[in-house]
Formats: C-alpha cells, structure tokens, sequence
C-alpha cells in the first residue's frame, strides 16, 4: 500500500484515473464523481473540510478496490479521494471502474461508493452561513 | 488517561490514542500516548475519555474502534505499542 | 430538436457533457462512456464505423433524455452520440447524469444506455481481421 | 419499386425510401422514390424489396419500421409524401 495511491490534497485529474483502467479491451467506462453541494440539511454549504485518518483511509479503500474487484473480475477499478478544503462543485471523490460490458462497469462503481461511503475514516466539516459542523456526529 | 505510578512498569502498556474530527476537535488534541494497565480493552479508553470530556456523556457506546488501523470490537484488549483510534462515523466519499 | 444536440462527427468532449449538467445543488455525477473494444465474438476488432438515421436518431435519444428525466426529475441529462470511423479504445457515446443524490445519477446513467441501445437508430460495422460486419443482422 | 403506368395519379402516392447499413449495402442505394398505390403498407413495401433482393429473402416479417421518424407497426398504410425507414437491428451505443 503507498501511502498516496487513493488519498490526495490535489485536485482529481480524472483523466488520468481513465486512462490507468482503460484496457483495449473495455466497452465499457463508468465514472462516479462525489461533488461539493450548495446545501445540506436544509442550510446553504459555502465549503467542505474533508479530514482522514489516513494510513487507515489508504488501507480501508485498498480492501474495497480488493473486495469489489474479486466480485466483478473483468472490471479495472481506480479510485481517488480528496481531502482539504473543497469549494462548492469540487469532487471529493473520482471513481473509474472500466469492463468489457456495461453491467459490471455500473456495480461496480456503485458498490464502490456505497463502500466507501461507509467504512473509511474520512470525515467532512461543512461550513454553513450557520457556522461549522462534523457531519454525522448527533453529539 | 495517566499513568498509576504505584504499579510497575511490568504491569503497564503504552498505547497511542489517536482521535479525529469532532473527536480531537473535543479532546483539544489528535494524539495522545497513553500509559494503561495491562488487560484494558479499547472500551476503558472510551470510558476514561467519557470521564473526562462532558460533551461526550452521552455515549456510552464507544464508536466504531480500530487498533493499528483495522476496525475492532470495544472489548478488544489493547497491547504494547497498539495504535488506537476511534473513529466517528465517518462522512467521506 | 436541434440536428447535432445528441450527435457530432467529432471526438466527443466529456468535459463540456459534464459542465452542461453539474449544478451547485449536485452531489453527484454519474459518467458512461461505452468504448470501442478491440474483440466482438472472438474475433479482433480493428475499428468500428459508425452510422446513423440522423434526424431520427436525434429525435429518439430526445424522447430517451425526455423519458427518463421524468422518471428522475432530479437528474440532469446530457449526452453524445459519435459518429464516423472510430478506433479501439475511443468513445462511441457518452452520458452524463448529475444529481443531488447518487442513486438517481446512477439509475439514469443506466437507463440512458440501455435504452440508447434499444431503439436508436444507429448502427456499426466491426472491421475485423476476417472482414467487414454490420452488427446485429443476422442475414 | 416502380409506378404502375397503367394508373391515374389520383390513385397513387409517392413515398421516399430509406435505407441504411446492412440494408442500404444489399439495396445498393440509401435513398428510393417510390410510387405506389393507395393502400399501400409499410409491409407491402418490405414484400416488394424482398423480391428484388435475394438476400432478404430470409427475412418475411420486416424490421423495425419507421414512418416519418417514428416507429409503427408495419401494417401501418402509407401517405402521400411519407418518409419511410426499414430500421435493421440498432447497434448504436
């Protein structure tokens, strides 16, 4: 595990998250991108802090990119998370999952976030014209 | 969070507490080096930090736990020079 | 019904699919990119010329956007039809799905090619190393 | 494919033809005036170009067909000035 592969402070160069799955033999591309929302809750988000724990962020998207390419062999997955601060329509998160067919391209890249969404420590502070907030702490 | 000076240092482990996000914003600090009886499980951590931070009374149950970054269950019990963190439900993606 | 909304005879362009959908109010983008694969029925494709009805061709990817927009009024809709002779690992369409949730940028995104796939009249014939073959007839 | 002679203008109509991939290579040509009586069908249409073509001869019932930009039934009668399309399988995507 690299310390960078999934995690970066940068701006996600999508293309090139393309163009490392794209095999001469895909029909197929599917692209998820997370974005920045203008609103959450009901208030109006100006940014998003995105923090991780990373070495364990690194790790936990490694087992997914693992798990979910055992369930859907054909398919070539590349994964990037940003974290820092991110302006409204900023991605957050790039997925690529590229097939022979279609199908598998879509779950894939489906079960890859849902995945994601749940177990790898990264967390979001939304700044609101409310203030800040740690998104999903009820405390 | 301290260690008992009485007992020795055979009977103690270190251990590294890291806290994240809302959690660190609570504690005031993301790393904490802790001296902790042998035979304390990630749950005690929970409880000492439950004991000393109020805002976080109201959670018995710790969060989700990870020792040397794989998720475990609370009652794990902690070794020499395990890195422990809790980690709030996570928002990524 | 403009003639070249859905079609165009040139490499198509994802990032300007893309900016035409993404809204501030979007969390998410779903992106199909359905790619000319270097293999059809074990045979090895050269390239893929692509041909279509064009003003009906047009107007059914019209009816496709406008149907499945009202099946998820949330999601924008933008999508690219290529046209032409076209090369292994280049893209014969394009969709773009963006929405405040993901699950919608997802089924849309898969609506969308299916159907595309289904009844627009468009049709490709695979130069292969055995020879050249429209696809789908079975004369 | 060809006017009957015999009859007034008053009973025929003229249609354009399409044709398009693997049709138009059998046919030889993408685009076809045509006249033919009223009454005619779609399916009246796809008979007459079987018998001209030995390679359709497979096929009785025709392809998709499209009547002005719009799929119908091939029963469906044709008019004065229709556009009509037979719409091989689609491999567009």
């Amino acid at each position: 595990m690299s310390m960078n592969e999934f995690l970066t402070d940068e701006k996600i160069d999508t293309a090139a998250l393309e163009a490392s799955v794209m095999r001469p033999s895909d029909g197929a591309l599917a692209i998820f991108s997370g974005l920045v929302r203008n609103h959450h809750a009901g208030l109006d988000v100006e940014s998003i802090l995105y923090e991780a724990y990373r070495p364990m962020a690194e790790s936990e998207i490694g087992k997914i990119v693992t798990a979910v390419g055992e369930r859907y062999p054909d398919v070539r997955i590349a994964v990037k998370h940003r974290l820092g601060l991110l302006r409204v329509g900023e991605a957050s998160i790039v997925i690529a999952c590229s097939s022979p067919h279609r199908a598998d391209a879509f779950a894939a890249c489906r079960e890859m976030i849902d995945r994601i969404k749940e177990t790898v420590p990264i967390w979001k502070k939304e700044r609101t014209t409310q203030g800040e907030t740690w998104i999903g702490w009820q405390g | 969070m301290t260690s008992n000076t009485q007992e020795t240092q055979e009977q103690m482990i270190r251990v590294r507490l890291l806290l994240f996000a809302v959690l660190r914003d609570i504690a005031g600090s993301g790393e904490t080096d802790l001296v902790l009886r042998i035979g304390s499980t990630a749950g005690d951590v929970w409880q000492l930090l439950r004991e000393r931070y109020p805002e976080l009374e109201g959670y018995g149950a710790p969060p989700m736990t990870a020792i040397n970054m794989e998720y475990v269950p609370p009652d794990t019990l902690l070794r020499e020079g395990d890195e422990l963190a809790f980690i709030p439900p996570v928002s990524g993606g």
